[in-house]
């Protein structure tokens, strides 16, 4: 039932030309001029995208080397930067537009689940959408008021459209491609705090990976472990913590958010017979919620404890002096991960 | 103090609401086959606005948004562009839609509930029906500027009413427009009401028209009811845009001579002398007494038009009527260019529960 | 656990004075004015409230008996009228502002999330949010397109923004009146396609009913079926129809879609070992995810099988040739209530 | 064609960059005590967010947006308008939070991350700092509705940003208080920048003032980085306001002379001498200039004014720097009035894992 078969990757790339050590955001920057080299359809725009580069710096130098047409500093609203990527999309362009932050993205969904999500379907594909709306999300980075926020799951639960978010840079990279050049609408998520986090070997070689799938990145057969984003991070480390106590976990990210591959999940949980989600949106209705639901519909027989989850609260992100204390950490999972263990 | 900035709003009309010539005519209103031409087209769409209400009153149509008394400001918009101009239309553009191509039956099915009627085999590019309201401005800039990256010669046009002007995605699409000096000509059709919201409960302005300084683009406002105007103004916005010139919006005044659509009633909320006043300006009685001045039409002419428009429409609504309800599967199968595997079992199961009863349109 | 002992309620009401016939939207209207009359703070606001009484007639009589300060219409700006509530509210005011229909909501949603839900945790108190955003929503009326559309999940995973969703004018009165009242912001969301559908006798005494807690509708030890909104109706003939066969269900209206009253859900799922969930909602992420969430995690061993949903399919909800197709029917409730009975 | 409407927009200023009047000057600009009040506050604010950044640059305070050269524009606003009246801020108008009794160690905590920073013991009814920029545009238009609904005598003010007013939130904001005539006046400060996109590109107006067309209400420019200027045109916005006639549109021409927030490098995007240039007619000096030329200013009051400033921002650092970490339930106790009981066990749940490590606030 899966798109492809090969989807168990490591945190390490195949060797290749034009490897670079980079970034995740490198590795973004990296895919945004692959595409906008290789296709003429493809234009980047959002606020402060040309010459400063973006806020994080993910454009930076695109406009330099592809002009001021194809790379193009907006006005400031959001709204208006996906109405206009809408009707650019429709009209044969492919537009990739920077939201600044996770939290301006706001103004932009009566556009994409009005309008992106449903053009196809509503012209019975006269008119199609083929964009991707960016933008960094999650917190721990001590940012301001309304810069920590993850609500992916809004976008999740939109008909028509894909949510996808990339853990590493390999999958930064191959990801972003095959959002740029999938058909359809894609929210494609980006989690800040690991931006910079490490690097990984990247061949620049316009190689995409399949979408609506998930990766696994560690095998094990203790217990599942899905998450996604900046929350790969605590959950490597606290499994890796584990597996030296000889608990082994199957991680799986998620990375495409929506719609979910829950055969890999539901093939792990047949295996491991236990279940912890993590993220770190808010626990109420986040995409926790769905993958919860489907194994305790299509996975019952399998599971033998309780679905754990491992989330936000459902609170206001703090500012941050507190927000550590909000996201999940590696205490916090490993303590939920164990707990399983004793059903 | 001293004065940096100043903005004057003008107003045009060439035909009074008694068909005469009431300023120097443009080249348009001598060109007879031009005329003719939007005459029938605006005579065909009153036609048929007037059947889709008896489809709806008899239970054969959803609801309905009736274009009465707009017939000049749809008709004059869509008279003035290429065909391969785009337009971002709201939800009761008929006459425009009819003059790009959009057949009747279309039009038909989409009230009528069925997707397929977006599926235009007419203007490919055009946008469908809007109904959220003003979200269409952004995607007649969001066309306007693939036309600019490409270098086409090509323009785009959004239609939204006097209420879509209090919406913020108006103003957002023609600031941008004037900042990137789009080829997009903004129309707003000021029918004095937004359902039961009166044109001076919707804002302060004087004029539509003048909201086009907030984005540093001209605006003018015209007689809406006047299609010599309308079109006129059109076009020369257009020709800016082709020039290079950019974005500009034009105010068309008009009249709502139906309620809202089937489902309102407004005269819970409005003087019936008022629409009486208005029906004696609306735009068809003027045009036909000038073309009638001009000595090409006469009451033979129209009964025929009439009753050519009457078969025409009514061949429309046997082709609705007998278009079979689209799959059940339908509801799936154009979702995705890349078929998710994963939603394959809700798509069976909406197959296995699949109502295959009759055809209803009602 | 539950903030109100007494939450079970059969469809009717209690006897009393004033008591009147009425459907739920009359309920609705009469709970307006009962407060517009009893509170100098509540006014109303939207598009075509005034004299037009509303496009469904939910504030009719309200802008003739209260003058045109109290019932307002206002410009066509959702946006803009869920940040003026939040103004107003934020000084002192009760305002209750209604969405045409929530297909047109999602200009609200920047207002909602990043404003009228953390007022008061960002000032810690000194400004707040009494307001509510009334919208009607759902399906089955042959509504033209962008009118038929459930999207409280959305809403549900906003914190600080209660989401509540009355079925019966009892509930309908009770539940409006507790929400205008609530010191925090509410986003009320009426099943339309039951605006009319039947009509109980309402006491017009001003009393609120309790807000996060659920209401039991029927009761049975065979299955637990959770459901709102118009849904209820589906499920009580689906239900009534298998207590025929001498199948019994517990059957929750959820009323407080957000917090969640689990529960009394939670108690169900003790006795009767099966949950079903029934939604119109699309089905990723929609709010009967967290349901099955929650009992996988805290009813896991109560539980003798799958919990199951029966909800709208992950698609655009079809113009309405199709719309019944989309729906949850009797048909598809019966047999998915049936189905968990053989586990 | 005729013309139907027209508009003009004003400019003012009655200081010139070196200090000398430039026009018939206003009342206030002979009311000394006004003036010293004004300029003590305007040097305050500029010790305050010099030590702001030091601070965040010795990791001390999270990122911070400087007000540099805003001082006039905030000052001037907050200066004219009544206790009881309220702002509806964006998030860098220390001068105009300051004027109207916000604690520094305030708008320390908030960029502190601490969220009682907003719970200023000061002006009880105005909104914090807003980050989504326009959106509180909406709520000061709503506050004003609150006060004409109650029959009170105060107004409302929102400030934005240049960039802001490419929302749509901002039109909204203009277009309701237009239509319902409400006690509200909307700041624009234009500081030339929003980030690294400069005025030219967010929009083709001349002006930002001529916005206040599309809502029918009177827009003004005025000279952002003149005090005198500033606080006169406010005055006389409230004053019409107050008179029942209606908001209006003021914008502040200034010139942000700091990075965007300490996380931005200004130099990326824009020339050093367009900085430079800038800094030749910042507003502190020319107010001090006329002070001093009036009379009542000299060194020595400047050395003096500079060391009490001194002494009470490091007061205030102080106060924040000892500020522990909020409780960690606080994150869970101020999220709803009435607590629902769900919620306790996920309160319980941080509360066992809180973290207890000092109060850093870098
Ligand atoms: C965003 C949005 N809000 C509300 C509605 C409901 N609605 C449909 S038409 C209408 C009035 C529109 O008035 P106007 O813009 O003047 O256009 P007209 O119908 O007069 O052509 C409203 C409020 C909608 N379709 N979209
Ligand atoms: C809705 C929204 N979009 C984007 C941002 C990110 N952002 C913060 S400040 C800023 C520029 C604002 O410029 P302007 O309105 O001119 O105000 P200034 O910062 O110059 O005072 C941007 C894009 C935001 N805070 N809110
Ligand atoms: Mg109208
Ligand atoms: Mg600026």
């Amino acid at each position: 039932m899966r798109n492809s078969a090969n989807t168990r990757f490591d945190m390490a790339a195949p060797m290749g030309a034009h490897m670079a050590e980079v970034t995740l955001i490198d590795a973004l920057t990296m895919a945004m001029a692959w595409e906008l080299e290789h296709d003429p359809r493809v234009i980047v725009l959002g606020e402060d995208v040309g010459v400063n580069g973006g806020v994080f710096r993910a454009t930076a130098g695109l406009q330099q080397k592809f002009g001021v047409d194809r790379v193009q500093d907006t006005p400031l609203a959001e709204g208006m930067i996906a109405g206009i990527s809408i009707g650019m999309a429709a009209q044969g362009m492919r537009p990739i537009a920077e939201i600044q932050f996770m939290g301006f993205i706001y103004p932009t969904v009566d556009q994409i689940i009005n309008h992106a999500g449903r053009m196809r379907n509503r012209t019975r594909g006269r008119l199609t959408c083929p964009m991707v709306l960016r933008a960094p999300f999650g917190g721990g980075i001590h940012a301001p008021e309304h810069h920590s926020e993850s609500t992916e799951s809004l976008f999740a639960h939109m008909p028509g459209v894909r949510v996808v978010i990339p853990s590493s840079p390999t999958r930064a990279y191959g990801l972003l491609l095959a959002a740029i050049r999938d058909p359809d609408p894609v929210v494609f998520l980006e989690p800040k705090r690991i931006y910079r986090l490490n690097k990984q070997d990247v061949e620049d070689n316009g190689k995409a990976l399949p979408l609506d799938v998930c990766y696994v990145l560690r095998e094990g057969s203790d217990v599942t472990v899905v998450t996604w984003g900046a929350m790969t991070f605590e959950t490597l480390k606290a499994v890796d913590q584990l597996a030296r106590k000889g608990i082994r976990c199957d991680v799986i990210d998620l990375a495409t958010i929506s719609p979910i591959d829950y055969e890999t999940i539901l093939e792990s949980v047949q295996k491991t017979g236990r279940l912890v989600i993590v993220h770190e949106a808010a626990r109420t209705c986040g995409v926790g919620a769905e993958i919860a639901a489907i194994v305790a519909e299509k996975g019952m027989y399998d599971l033998q404890g309780p679905i754990r989850r491992v989330t936000g609260y459902d609170v206001v992100m703090p500012l941050f002096r507190r927000e550590m204390d909000y996201m999940p950490s590696v205490g916090k999972i490993i303590d939920v991960i164990q707990e399983s263990l004793e059903d | 103090m001293e004065t940096i900035a100043d903005f004057e709003v003008q107003y045009s009309q060439f035909l009074s609401p008694e068909g005469k010539p009431s300023a120097d005519i443009p080249a348009l209103a001598t060109d007879t086959e031009k005329l003719l031409d939007m005459y029938r087209l605006m005579t065909e769409t009153r036609v048929f606005d007037t059947k889709a209400i008896n489809l709806q009153r008899t239970g054969k149509l959803g609801t309905y948004a009736s274009c009465l008394g707009h017939e000049a400001a749809h008709v004059g918009i869509a008279a003035a562009m290429r065909p391969d101009d785009v337009l971002a239309p709201s939800y009761r553009e008929y006459g425009a839609m009819l003059c790009r191509g959009v057949t009747m039956a279309e039009i038909l099915l989409y009230w009528g509930g069925d997707e397929r009627g977006s599926d235009y085999a007419g203007p490919r590019n055009d946008f469908p029906l809007c109904v959220p309201i003003a979200t269409q401005c952004l995607h007649a800039a969001g066309a306007a500027m693939a036309f600019q990256l490409r270098g086409e010669d090509r323009c785009a046009i959004s239609i939204n009413g006097d209420g879509g002007t209090s919406e913020g995605a108006f103003y957002e699409a023609m600031n941008v427009a004037g900042a990137r000096n789009l080829p997009v000509v903004f129309m707003v059709v000021n029918n004095k009401w937004a359902i039961s919201v009166p044109i001076e409960m919707q804002t302060a302005t004087k004029t539509l028209a003048q909201k086009a300084v907030a984005a540093g683009i001209p605006g003018i406002q015209v007689d809406g009811n006047d299609i010599i105007a309308v079109r006129h103004w059109v076009e020369r916005a257009l020709q800016r845009a082709r020039n290079g010139e950019g974005a500009c919006l034009i105010e068309a005044v008009t009249y709502r001579l139906s309620d809202h659509t089937t489902a309102d009633d407004s005269s819970r909320y409005r003087k019936k002398e008022e629409v009486e006043a208005a029906r004696t300006v609306e735009p068809l009685i003027r045009i036909r007494q000038y073309l009638t001045d001009l000595g090409i039409w006469d009451e033979q002419k129209e009964a025929a038009l009439l009753d050519e428009a009457a078969a025409k429409v009514d061949a429309a609504v046997e082709q609705y009527l007998h278009t079979p309800k689209p799959d059940i599967e339908s509801m799936f199968d154009h979702m995705y260019a890349q078929w998710p595997e994963q939603l394959e079992e809700q798509r069976q199961h909406a197959i296995r529960y699949g109502s295959t009863d009759g055809g209803s349109h009602g």
